[in-house]
Parts: C-alpha cells; structure tokens; sequence
C-alpha cells in the first residue's frame, strides 16, 4: 500500500429511513464520478422499516481491497443505537460525528479520536425537513476531510435523485452546506 | 376515567383507528415514540364522548388500542 | 384496569406483549390479532402449535404465546401435517403469505387440503411478496406495478390473480373455504368470527379449514396506510370476492 | 440363535426402524427403494403409526421436519432425484436441529440416470447436498444385517446429537436378499428426553420454538459453531469402521456399501493368491474414520480406493492418510450392466500391488 | 476509459448476461439476491427477451432447462434455500448436457439461517449439491468488474463444454456497489453449434432428444466417462486463479469471493507490516487451481485458508498443495454481525505467520 | 398397402415403427396413438416439440419422431414453459401421468395453466404410478388396493381422488379442459377428436389446453387387459365423469 | 385380399380388439410372437365379412391393425 | 478363504415372466433354511414386463462377500437372449444348464464347461403348465449340484408360496422332480 494514496474508510449508521444508504451511495458516487475508485456496501437489519441501517463507503486512489473494515477512520452515527455501538469501535485517531439532535453522548467519551457533535435533526429542521438530517451530516463530514469535493458531491446529487424528485434538491444542497459549514466553523 | 387506551409502545401511527371511529374522536399527533412513530391520540374531551364501539381497537392493527366502560352497578 | 371498569376490548392474552417489526399499518398485525382472539375465545392457546411459514410473518413466534415450528417456503402445510399426525389431539394452524401459499406452496396447500388434513389454514393475501421486497404474487392483480413487474402485470405473461379460496373449495378434503377482508371495522369482526368458526371446526375435528385473508401491504404497495387500506375495497375485492365458498361444519365431521 | 429371517435390504431397514420405535414415515415411491413404503404401509397403521405417502419427496422430507419437531421418531426414504428434492429440507432440518432417518438407497445419476446401483451420492451425503455448510450423521451399512442394526444406531444418534443422519444405501444392498437375525434393540446410550419439541404449551412457561432463523447479532455465528462442536463430537465418539488383515497388509483396499461387498471377495481372492492385501471399510461416512486411516497408512503406503462412481471419498481418504500414503483410485459410475465383480477388482489388486 | 458504471454487484451480472446474448431469465425472489430478477424484468422485455418469476425455484431451474434445451443462453439466479431447491434440476441439466448460468448470491444457512453473506454453499456448489455425481463450473468472482466479466465467461464455457456454470457471489459482493468498466462481449473461443437442441424437427431426419435417461447396457456408464472426460478438459484448460506474491512468500493466504476482498485488504497490511505474506485467489472453484497451489508449496509451505464457512475450500487446498504443506483454516460462518474484518484477517496473518 | 386399396386406418406417420415397451393392453399406447393422429392431421410433426415426463411414458422419444425434452418428474409444463417461451411458433405438449402431475408437480400445472402458457397438456390418468410399480396416486379411487394402500385407499388418512380437469378448469388461464375416456371404440373416437382440438388451439394460439385421459393399468391393477379395459367405466368414471369443463376455444386466443 | 392386417411385431395379445368388434371376427390364438406375446389373428373368412369400421384398430393400444378397403372405381 | 467349505454361486438369466426370480429366492431361501448362508440379489429391466430378467445367488457356509460374481459357475439361461448374453461368461469348469425348448445352442459351444441341454418348456408343458419351467430347470440343476438338498427346497416352497396359490405346490413339486430326474439321468 501506497502511503501516498489516498485510501479512506467512512462508516455511517442509524436507522432505516434515516437516508443513511442513500448519502453512503451518494458519497460513493461523487467519488467514482470525481475519477476515484470507490466502493460502497450497505447492511440492513432483517426489517424493511424501523430495523437498523449501516453503510460503508471506501474511497481510494488505488484498488480497493476489503470494502468493510473493522476500525473505520470516519464514522457518522445518526441515532443513540448505533452511537452504543459504533462509537467504541471508531479507529484510534479517527474522526466521529455524531447526530446531537437524537443522541445523548454524555455516556461516551473517547480521547484517542476526534468527535464532533452535529445537531443535525435541527438544522435539517431549519433547512426545512427533518429528513435531510443525513445531507447536513455528509457536509459536516466533507468540511473536517475532503475526500472527494463538496461541488462533486453535489454534482452527484443531481444525476443520483430521479426526476420526479429533482424538486428536492435544492434543499438537499441546501442541507449539505449548512452542515459543511456548520463543521468549517 | 379512560375509556380509551391507546398503548404507546404498540401503536405505530398508521391513521386506522382514527378511519374506524364513527365519531371521530381520535387523531394522530407529533408526539413518536422510541420506534420513531407517531402516536395515535384521544383528548380527555373525547374520551368522555366515546361509546366503547371498539371500532377503533378492531381496526388497529398493532392491538395497541384496550377500550373499557365503567361498570353500571 | 380499575376494579369499577369492564373490560370491552384488550389485546389477547395469546399475544406477546411485543410491539411487532410489521410496517405501520400492515394488516399481518390485524390477522394476528384475531387469530390470537380465537384461540382465547376457544381456550386453544394451551393446546396449539402454530407453523410459520415464510414472509414478513416468519416471527410468529416472537408475537404468538405458543408452540411453533417454523416451515421453509411454502411446506408449512406439510409440516403442519407431520405435525398433526403425530398430535391429532392438538390445534395446528398455518399462517402463510400469498407468495408463500399460492406460488412456492402451491402443491403443499393443495394436497393437505385434498387430504382433509384437521387443520387451519390463515391466508394472507397481500397481493405481493412483502418480506422480500415487493414482488409480484400469483394474486398480484392485472396492471398492478410490483419490483418484477415494472411495467405493469401482463395478464397474458405473467399469469392471472389466483383464487386460491375458490380453488381449494372444489377439494372433496376441504370442510371449510372463506374469504374475508379486515379493511373497516365491521369486516374486520366478520373476518374475526369466520377465524373463530375455522378453529372451531378443527377443535370439532371437522377436517380442514381454509380463511383467506385480504389484506394491505403499504410499504411494497407504495401507499400510506390509510391509501393502502382502501385499495382492498377498491381494487381487490373485485378480483378476489368476500364470501364462504364451502362449508360442511353442518355435515358429520 | 434366533430365527433368521430371509429379508431385502429395504425390508431390513424398516424393521430395524420399527424396532427402534419408529412409528412415523412420510415419503415418495421411487426405485430402487419403494420396498421401504410398501413395508411401512403394511406395518405402521397396525401399531398405531401413520405411514403416509406424500405428494412429493419435497413435501415428505417437510412432513418429517413436523413429526420430528413434535418429538417422535420418524423416516422417509428416497433415492437419486427425490435425495436432491429434500436437499432445502434437510437443511431446515439440520439448522432446526431436528432428528430424524433418511433413507438413501443409490441409483446411478446424474438426472434420472437409471435405477442400477451406484455410490455418486456419497459427496451429497456427506459434503451436504444442501445449502448453508452442515452435515448429515451418514451411515453406510454393507450387508442386510447391519442395514437392520445401523437402522436403529441412526434413530439413537440422530436423537443423541440433534442431528438428522442419513442411511447411505444402495441398489445393491438395498435389493438383495439375505439373512437377518433381529435382536431386540437397546439403545446406544442414555438419551436426552425431547423438552424442546411442540406439544401445545400446556404449562409451560415459554412456548417451544423450532426454527433456523437466527436475527440478533451473532446468534447465527454462535449457532453453527454450537453445530460445528456437535459435529466435532461426532468425530470423537462415533466413528466405526471395519478392517480386515491390516496389519500386514502391502495394500489397502478401501471402500464401503456395496462396493465393499464386492471387494471383500476380491480381497479374499487376493489374499488366497498370496497377496497381502487389507480392507478399510467405512461405516460411518460422516463422520469419517481419519484416524485409521491415517494409522493404517503409516505402515502401509498403499491405498486402493473403489467406489462406483468417479471419485469421490477417494478424497476424504486422501485427506485423511499419513503424508507418505499413495492413495488410487478405481471406480465404475454405473448403470445397467456396469456392476463391477470381484473378479475384476481383483484384477485392480494385483494391478496396484505390483506398481 | 469507457465511462464507469456504478452498480451493485447483482446488476453487474445482469449486465454481462445481456452483454453475453442472454435474453431468457426465470427466477424465484429471494434475498439477497433480488436485484438480479429486478433488473431482469425491466431490461428483458425491451430486448424481446423473456422474463419469468417462476412460481418457485424448482419451476425455474426446469424452465431454464426447458429454454437450453431449446437452444438458448438463459439465467436464473437464487440464493441458499433456493440453490437447493434447484438440485434436482441441476442434476437433470448437467446429466443431459445442458448450458445455462446459475448465479448463487450467498446468504447464510443451514436452513432459513439469515441474509448475510456467507460461503458455506462452496461444497454445495462445487461437490455437487445434487444427486449422481456431476459437476458444474464454479466461478468465484470478487468485484463488481469480475462479475460483470465472469457473466460472459460463464455462458462462453457452459456452452463450450455444455456444462452448466455457477457463478458463486456472496450477500457482501452482490450488494456491494462499485465501478464497473464495460466492455463489448467477445466469445472465449469459437462456439458449438447448438444442433442438439429442440426446435421442431422441420427437416432434420431424427428428432432431437434431450434426455438423461441411458437404458441400455452400458450405456451409462460411458456416458459418465464422457462428462468426466468434459470435467478434466475443463481442469486441463479453463482454470483462472488470480496470485499475489507468492514468488517470496512465507505465508500463503488464500480465499475466493467476497473472502477474498477481505483478505486483499489483510494481505497488504501485512506487507506492510513487513511479513511475506502471498494470496492465492482461485476463480474458478471447479476446476480447481490444484497446479498454482502444489507449485506454490513447493517453495512456501505454509498456507491459511480463509472462508465465510467453518471450512470447505480448504479441503481442496488441502488436496492440491505439496505434501509438505501445512495447511490451516480461519473461518466464520457468517450471519449478522459475523462479517471478519480485515483487521482480523491480518491478526490470524501475524499469528499464523509466527508458529 | 396395393394400389388398389383405399387406407381407412393405419399406424401414425408421427410414430415411429417400432414395438412398445408398455405391457399388454396399456393404454399409455392408445394416446400415444391419439397425440399422433392429431399431429399427422395438422401436419404438425415438424414442428413439434414433445415433453417427455417421469413415468411409463418417459420414453415417450423413442416412439415419437418428432424432438422431445425430457423433463424431470412432474416438471413437465414448467420445462414446456422454457421451451414455448423460447420457441413460440413451435407446438409444445407435455405427456404426463397421474402421478407425475397431479402429485409432485401439482405447482407446475397449476401454475402453467394460471399463467394461461399456450400448451397441449395431455394427462393420462391410471389410478396408480406405473412405472414404479403401482403404488397410490392422488387419483387412486377410494378404497383402491395398490402397494402403498395394501388395506384399500382410506379417504380419511390417504386423501381423496383428485379431480384435475374441473380443478384446473377454474383457472383464468385454462382455455380448454376436458376428459374422455379409450375403453371403447367411440370413446376413442370422441377422445382423438378432443386431443386433436387440443393441438388445434395451440396452432390457433388459443392458451393452455388439457386433456385429461382415463387409461387402463392392467398390470399394477392386477386385471387381465380386458377386465382392466371394463374397470373404466365400472369404477373409475362415477369418480371422474367425462365431459367438457371449459371450452373458450370460441373466444378470442 | 385383406381389409384387416394386424402387424405380429405390434401385437400384444391384450385382446381389445377382440371385444372392440361389432363382428367379433377377431381371435387372439396361441401363436406367439419374438416378445412372446399371443397374437390377435382374423380368418380368411372373416377377413370377407369384415366391414372396414375400424373399431378395432381404434382400440389397439399398439397400433398394430391397419384397415383397408377395395377402391370402388 | 477356507476352501473345504463350501461358496458356490449361481446364475440365472431369462425374460420377466419366466419365474427367474421366484426360483432364485426359493433357491436362496432353502439355503437359509438348511441353516447355510445365502444371498440373493435380483436385476431387471427398466420395463416391468417382457424386458429381461436376472439374478444371482449365493449358497456358502461362511460369511459371504460379493452377491455377485462376474463368472459364475453354476448358470441356468433360459431364453435365447440369456444365452447369447452368458454363455461365454460361464466358469471355465462350470455348469451351464439351459432351456433347449427356446434355446438354439448351435452357434454356443464351449468345452471347457459342462454344457446340459434341458428342454425344461417341453417337461414343463408335460407337467401341465409350461410357467413350471423354471422349476424343471432348478431341480435340473441340484441333481448336478446338490447346493442344497432338493428335500430342503421343496419344504421352502411350501414357506414361500402365499396362501391363495397354495393348490400350485403339488404341480411344482413335479416340476423339480421332473428336472431333477432329467438330469440324474
Ligand atoms: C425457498 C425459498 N425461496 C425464496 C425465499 C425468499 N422469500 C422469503 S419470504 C418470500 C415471499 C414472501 O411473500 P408472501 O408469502 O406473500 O408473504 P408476505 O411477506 O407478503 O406476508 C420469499 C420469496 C425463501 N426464503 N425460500
Ligand atoms: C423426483 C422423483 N421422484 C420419484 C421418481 C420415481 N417415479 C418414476 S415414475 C413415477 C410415477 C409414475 O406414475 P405416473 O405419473 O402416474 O405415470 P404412469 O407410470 O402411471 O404412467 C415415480 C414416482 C422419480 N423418477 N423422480
Ligand atoms: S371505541 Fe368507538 S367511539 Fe370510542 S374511540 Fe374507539 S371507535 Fe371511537
Ligand atoms: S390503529 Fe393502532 S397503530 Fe394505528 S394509529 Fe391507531 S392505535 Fe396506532
Ligand atoms: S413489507 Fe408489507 S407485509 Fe411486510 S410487514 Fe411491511 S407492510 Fe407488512
Ligand atoms: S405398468 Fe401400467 S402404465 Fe406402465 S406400461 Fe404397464 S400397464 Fe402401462
Ligand atoms: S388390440 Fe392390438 S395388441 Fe391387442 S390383441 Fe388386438 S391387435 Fe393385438
Ligand atoms: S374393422 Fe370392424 S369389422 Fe373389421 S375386424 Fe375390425 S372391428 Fe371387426
Ligand atoms: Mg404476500
Ligand atoms: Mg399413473
């Protein structure tokens, strides 16, 4: 392995209709259009609705190999669940954000990572739908490490939702750089 | 005294029971609860107006619903 | 509850006291309810074991305070023969899908029914494969858009909606076939008395008996709850009439 | 010495099974081991069991999965393409941990193939014809005899180990005809009552639940290791094989069913021509008898696998042999007319005896 | 470069299959394999093709075998229960000598087991989870990209050696989504005519038989010689097998599929870590890479196995290295939350790199 | 035959001339017979393609010149799908016993008729499984000795006659079902015609046809050829009447 | 010259033709052929009597009697 | 091998019909009886009736290995198919009895086994029913080779015959003495 090249690992979970797999396909995306290699694996629990969601994401210069990883360096955590049980897993030197709106993290503390509390709940909120808590979420990611750039992710974004939901985007762009700039700042 | 009770950790939001009822008595609200559902509901106003038909309770899919009457004795 | 109430309505004591992974308003939760009301009405919960078939109604027993055996896709009614051969004095029921009952299982159903094995059979109609993320079902309807009928079911290639309740009534080994739908209050409590009367039977050791069930599947329909619920009245009950299509719970068991 | 009676193999695996208590069976006609129905369909109604022909072997092997569930002891029976039908339900059944007897008696595949002899089933039987990694208990008898005995031996395993165990036949074993001294059956060992099968609830506190589905984090993992361990016992306790003149033998002849019936003559032939030839029979394919072969193989280097079909233990005793060994194989997939004779083994003996 | 697609490994055989000039599909939903039949059922049409949802998998496999006998290349696709519901078919279709791709996207078993990926179909897959001893072509791809190239490939050698042809995935590579480069399809080698094939006998003299019925004497048996000769053409010309520094190897690791991708990941840690650390990736399971793994040995004698099973590959590495070797296995069974990470992988490399 | 002789019956051109394996006074040979009559008649021996199923007739090839698949035991209609879907110009018909169709592959016909596949589907009903020796068939009449019945098939325990060609009339897709009878020489006549109008409809493009056949077994009946002939009509026609269940051979294809 | 031939490699003796024939002009005798099968035979006699109908050849399940008739020009 | 004891294995071979397996059980059964080992083991044809028909028997005093031997030295055939098919696979120095009312043995000549033409239809017919062949050929067979005392094999027909075909017993019983007496002779 090339330490010159960019590898990196991003794990992100939540609930199911939290949009946890679609910003994890997004980013993937946005990197392989960006000319990166990217790969993008989703799990699900065994219920359609209200189960678990998780999604990795690697994006690499060079070939990826395993697209899990045991220790994810970026980690985005969208409800108490998955801070219970991801937190602690996040890479040594890592980097955590977390969905303040939903989840108390009085409980965890880590001082070998960096983490970031983002009250995504309400600035989707303010951006006008609660459901774009994952978009603020990926933009706070961007903003702390650039994986691919935030232009590219949104240029994704306009190829990735179908037309009849091409209305939504602006407020999904929206929710991107409120998030990117809430963690810039 | 309530007729009505909807139990919180049961009902999932769907909207049948408030269909069901003849006198439209219940309605679904903002408040979720830890499945992230939002909650079926009956104002105290309500509950004294309800009949204890059981509509709604047949209806709900998630059993979520027990209706009781006072005893006439 | 307080001493001075009486109680009108509750959750069956044959029900865990669970919430169920079901989707908001789906109608597998409804079935449960009045399956789970028969066995209390006929003091059955003791002496019954469920077979759970395949779908989004596998956890049968994470709901059901019973014995259960889970079935592969389709066998349930096979299993719930192996079963009951070996305890003809207990209550077997199967609890089966459409995808399950109608497509995979077809010969299994078929063949317990031409039996006249003593059993109970609860049907649920949905319309589509939910657990498995919404394809077509032998009773998906004409036009209906599922995941594996993108442009519509093609009547000519796909096949017809099948009546599976019409279909096992011509069976000299079925005693019992209904159909029943749980789409308004009131056909909710005539599905719950046809169930009733299909325990009844078994416990009478009447020979088989067969409830189809019509029921809602919002999540793969791609409808509220409320929207889901009425397309039962509007588009299925067309395809698939309520009503009892056998009955011999008169004749000698 | 008891009355002997003159029996097919098919006969003297129900007997056996009755015996053994066996009082349900579910299943399928077809050749060569319709005997087993027909004997069942006579017996069972008339001590109160139920024999009952399915609608398909698909449906048989699930009739099996609920008579087990609800606690008795219960057979079906198959050959060739009925075996792969119930490939999903036995592992069901496997994963569900549920005892039961499935009968295999060989017929020459693959597709409908014909209904002549062979053993090209031993990898379905033994590697898991179905899917999701399990196994099978397989017993291979090679005589009516021990078809009789191993029939009760897989119903006390079966029960012991919660796991399904087949009894890997053939047409050969399976249609002939000789002597059988019935003995009363005792059981191998004290065996676990059956609390988690369905009954109806009655009192208990809990409903019993028979299933394979494993959601919660870790709990499918946990399952199979927890089989895998039941597996390992297997390979522990309940090995059994037959040897004949190992211990000076220049050569080792391994096979087992009905190719060992034909082989135990030619190794008699050999032996009286002078030859020092020995014989490995498998009785247990699952679990598999590695240890004497790998014993045996540490003094003889030589081993002569023959099976009828392609190939197929010849790799279990492969990996199973001291590193030294030099394992061969000889092998007739058969069909009409492709039984091979001792006289021709024989020929194989001599063969791999010089070079 | 082509412009990139970004699919899950589900479409990405699709899209190789429709590449390839199949045009024919009958499947059965089941996860987590969905997006194949999905993706089928909007595309098929538009080509003329036919998609079918079968009303189950043993009804699809004989539909498929209906459509290759009929002289066409045709798919279907499943996972665990119904993998095993098709071996009766499969059977069929290899006894009368038909192509066809049958894609198994791994889910964890026994019995309903659970949607995650696993491996512990391999001995199903590759052993023959059927009756009568056959064999398919197993192909192992590990990406996105391989899938999609392995799709062609698949349809090219079942149709060459008329053998069907598996293509064994996982949960973890048919849900996973990356890039995909495509390419135009351009056959392996010069095809068959498929003469065989049922058409309507028109003005042919004999009508065409498609058959695995063999009655008369003998003729069975050398039917079986004959696909066994199919079967060590396949070993002698088609196997694939991807290594990675095995030239200076201490330690040998080797995984196929979804494994293998783990691995990849645990492989380059280790180098990293300055441990001589090789990978040996077969790509087709049947014909197995025996030459790369005994060569390979000769020289390291150290090899670990890696699977999502509790060990069924590593019988077949066992069987093919130098008898040197020393052969060790690492494995989970799979199910939620079970997935190895290549943290892991690179742990078991450090330890078994030591003693 | 000389020149100056008119042929007023002769052996089939679709079959070949070769000597039977079926046993003495089977009526497995009749259909055969009668399917190939109707080819000759339409002129469809080119182009049809026959689907051999498990059973006495599984070699149903080496009698037939015309191409044939021979499908795995009761999968005859869904290896007939696979075949027409691909073929659909070509005549496709499936041979098929009792066992065979209305056993293990109860799912395939049914669904194959459900899905309305433009097939000739000709069912020779014996009471029994031949090939294998004579035990029970779904078909087998109350109270039929066989060796998997040796007490008499029991209507409790061993299920009921099934009767296919009302069953399979239901079906949306069923364009044609009947049954008839070669115990005599009108009856044969009455069946060639309705297998012929079988094969018709196909060429019409009509949909799924089915033909349901009442043979003789005299060898697993244990009847002499003639007493077999007369069981017909005695015992197995008050449990399967002949007749037309459903014609939309009218209708438009 | 013959209206009724019956082929003797097709015969099998079942005898339905026999009872097939409104005339009753057939037999089956105790010749056999190489399966070993007796053989339906029709006199030269009855061979004259034979009205052509074709009942018969209907009924054999072998396929074993082909029927012909003088051309009446 | 001890080879004072005594193995000795027969084959016969007809078509379905002639009561081939019938005479190779009762041969076997008797064995059984007279307290020897024995096996049987049976082939067919796929076709139930009229196909060819086999078996092989076994009688020794040890335990016996292979039910069947690929050249046996006791052979009954008894049509022209069987013939054709086994008569070159008789032991050299075996016994070959055959059914010279079907069997033209013209073209079949082999000194180095004992050759016995028996015209066991013909006997058979004269007994009263020419399915008694089978019979003729068995008791043929033990008074060249006495595997068990044709006594032993009469009581073992009175086991084998059910109930309801009792009245036959007298007729085979004249069809093995008849054999037995033809090939005394
Ligand atoms: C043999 C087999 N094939 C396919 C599946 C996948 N599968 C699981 S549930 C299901 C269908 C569910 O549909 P239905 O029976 O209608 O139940 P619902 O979820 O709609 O209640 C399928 C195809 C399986 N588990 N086993
Ligand atoms: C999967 C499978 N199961 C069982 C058999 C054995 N088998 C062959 S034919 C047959 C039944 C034949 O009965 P039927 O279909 O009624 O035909 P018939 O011989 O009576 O004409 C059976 C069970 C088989 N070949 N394959
Ligand atoms: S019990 Fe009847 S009246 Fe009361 S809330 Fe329910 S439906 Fe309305
Ligand atoms: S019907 Fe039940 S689940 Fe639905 S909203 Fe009402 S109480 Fe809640
Ligand atoms: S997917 Fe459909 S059937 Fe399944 S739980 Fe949800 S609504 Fe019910
Ligand atoms: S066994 Fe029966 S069905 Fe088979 S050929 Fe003989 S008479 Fe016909
Ligand atoms: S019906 Fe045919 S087979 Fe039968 S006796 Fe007459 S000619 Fe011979
Ligand atoms: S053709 Fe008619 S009259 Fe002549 S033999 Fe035949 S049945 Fe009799
Ligand atoms: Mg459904
Ligand atoms: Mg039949």
């Amino acid at each position: 392995m090339d330490n010159n090249k960019m590898n990196e690992d991003v794990f992100m979970a939540g609930f199911g209709g939290q949009g946890i797999l679609l910003v994890g396909n997004l980013l993937a995306y946005a990197a392989i259009e960006a000319g990166k290699n990217a790969s993008f694996f989703p799990a699900y629990g065994p219920e359609k609705r209200g189960g678990a969601a998780m999604c990795s994401v690697i994006v690499a210069d060079q070939e990826i190999g395993s697209p899990v990883v045991g220790r994810p360096s970026n980690v985005l955590l969208l409800n108490q669940d998955a801070m219970a049980k991801y937190y602690p897993r996040v890479r040594p030197g890592g980097l955590c954000l977390y969905n303040s709106s939903l989840i108390d993290a009085s409980g965890h503390q880590r001082s070998d990572i960096c983490s970031l509390a983002i009250p995504a709940n309400q600035i989707a909120t303010e951006v006008g739908n609660v459901k774009l808590a994952n978009m603020v979420m990926l933009g706070a990611l961007l903003a702390r490490n650039p994986l691919v750039q935030l232009e590219s992710v949104k240029q994704a974004l306009d190829i990735i939702i179908p037309e009849r939901n091409k209305r939504f985007i602006p407020a999904n762009l929206q929710a991107l750089d409120r998030g990117f700039s809430f963690a810039t700042a | 005294m309530k007729k009505l009770v909807i139990d919180e950790e049961f009902c999932k939001g769907c909207g049948l029971c408030v269909i069901a009822c003849p006198l439209e008595l219940i309605t679904v609200g903002t408040k979720v609860n830890k499945q992230g559902y939002p909650l079926a509901q009956i104002s105290d106003a309500n509950q004294v107006k309800c009949t204890a038909c059981s509509a709604c309770a047949r209806m709900c899919p998630d059993a979520a619903i027990s209706v009781y009457l006072p005893k006439k004795d | 509850m307080a001493d001075s109430m009486i109680t009108v309505f509750e959750r069956p004591h044959s029900l865990k006291p669970v919430p169920s992974h079901f989707c908001s308003g789906c109608h597998h939760g409804t079935v449960h309810r009045l399956v789970a009301e028969a066995l209390d009405q006929l003091e059955l919960q003791q002496q019954t074991i469920g077979i759970a078939s395949v779908g989004c109604s596998v956890l049968l027993y994470e709901y059901f305070d019973i014995d259960v055996v889970e079935a592969p896709h389709g066998r349930a009614p096979a299993v719930a023969t192996g079963v009951k051969r070996v305890h003809p004095d207990s209550i077997v029921f199967t609890y089966q899908g459409d995808g399950d009952l109608a497509a995979i299982g077809t010969a299994e159903i078929i063949h317990a029914a031409n039996r006249g094995e003593h059993l109970t059979v609860i049907f649920v109609n949905n319309t589509t494969y939910g657990m498995t993320g919404g394809q077509m079902a032998p009773t998906s309807l004409g036009g209906q858009v599922t995941t594996t009928t993108p442009y519509g079911r093609d009547l000519e290639t796909d096949g017809n909606p099948i009546r599976m309740a019409e279909l096992l009534a011509l069976l000299d080994g079925t005693h019992f076939s209904a159909r029943v739908s749980v789409d308004a209050p009131r056909r909710v409590a005539q599905a719950g008395k046809v169930i009733h009367k299909a325990f009844e039977m078994q416990k009478n050791r009447a020979g088989f008996a067969f409830v189809e069930v019509l029921a809602a599947c919002p999540t793969n329909w791609g409808l509220s709850a409320l929207d889901a619920n009425e397309r039962i009245s509007q588009e299925m009950m067309p395809c698939f009439p309520l009503g009892t299509f056998k009955d011999l719970s008169g004749a000698q068991g | 010495m008891n009355k002997r009676l003159f029996v097919k193999g098919n006969e003297a695996v129900c007997i056996g099974a009755i015996a053994a208590g066996c009082r349900y069976y579910f299943g399928y006609p077809i050749t060569p081991q319709n005997e087993i129905p027909e004997y069942m369909s006579r017996e069972l109604p008339g001590l109160g069991g139920t024999f009952l022909q399915a609608e398909s072997e698909v449906a048989a092997i699930n009739m099996v999965l609920g008579a087990s569930a609800a606690g008795v002891r219960v057979m079906t029976s198959s050959s060739g393409p009925g075996i792969s039908l119930k490939a999903e339900g036995l592992s069901y059944m496997a994963g569900s941990e549920l005892p039961a007897v499935i009968v295999n008696i060989m017929r020459c595949g693959p597709g409908l193939g014909g209904i002549d002899a062979s053993q090209a089933d031993y990898f379905q039987a033994v590697k898991g014809g179905g899917h999701g990694g399990y196994h099978l208990i397989v017993l291979a008898p090679d005589s009516i005899q021990e078809l009789y005995d191993l029939s009760m031996v897989a119903f006390d395993l079966a029960d012991q180990y919660r796991v399904p165990a087949m009894i890997l036949g053939d047409a050969m074993i399976g249609q002939m005809k000789e002597a059988l001294i019935p003995h009363p059956y005792q059981p191998l060992a004290e065996l676990p009552a059956k609390d988690w099968s369905v009954t109806g609830k009655g009192n208990r506190v809990q409903g019993n639940t028979v299933k394979s589905l494993f959601l919660q984090d870790g709990a499918l993992e946990a399952h199979n290791w927890r089989l895998h361990d039941r597996y390992q016992q297997l390979k522990d306790r309940e090995v059994r094989c037959e040897t004949i003149g190992i211990d000076d033998a220049e050569l080792i002849l391994t096979a087992f069913g009905g190719a060992a019936r034909i082989a135990k003559t030619a190794v008699s032939m050999a032996r009286q021509a002078g030859l020092k030839v020995g014989l490995i029979r498998p009785i247990t394919l699952f679990p598999f008898p590695e240890q004497v072969f790998r014993q045996a193989t540490e003094r003889c280097r030589r081993v002569l696998c023959v099976e009828l079909n392609n190939g197929q233990m010849v790799e279990d005793v492969r990996l199973s042999v001291d590193r030294q060994a030099d394992v061969r194989f000889y092998g007739r997939p058969g069909g009409t007319g492709s039984l091979p004779t001792p006289e021709e083994l024989f020929e194989q003996l001599q063969k791999h005896y010089k070079d």
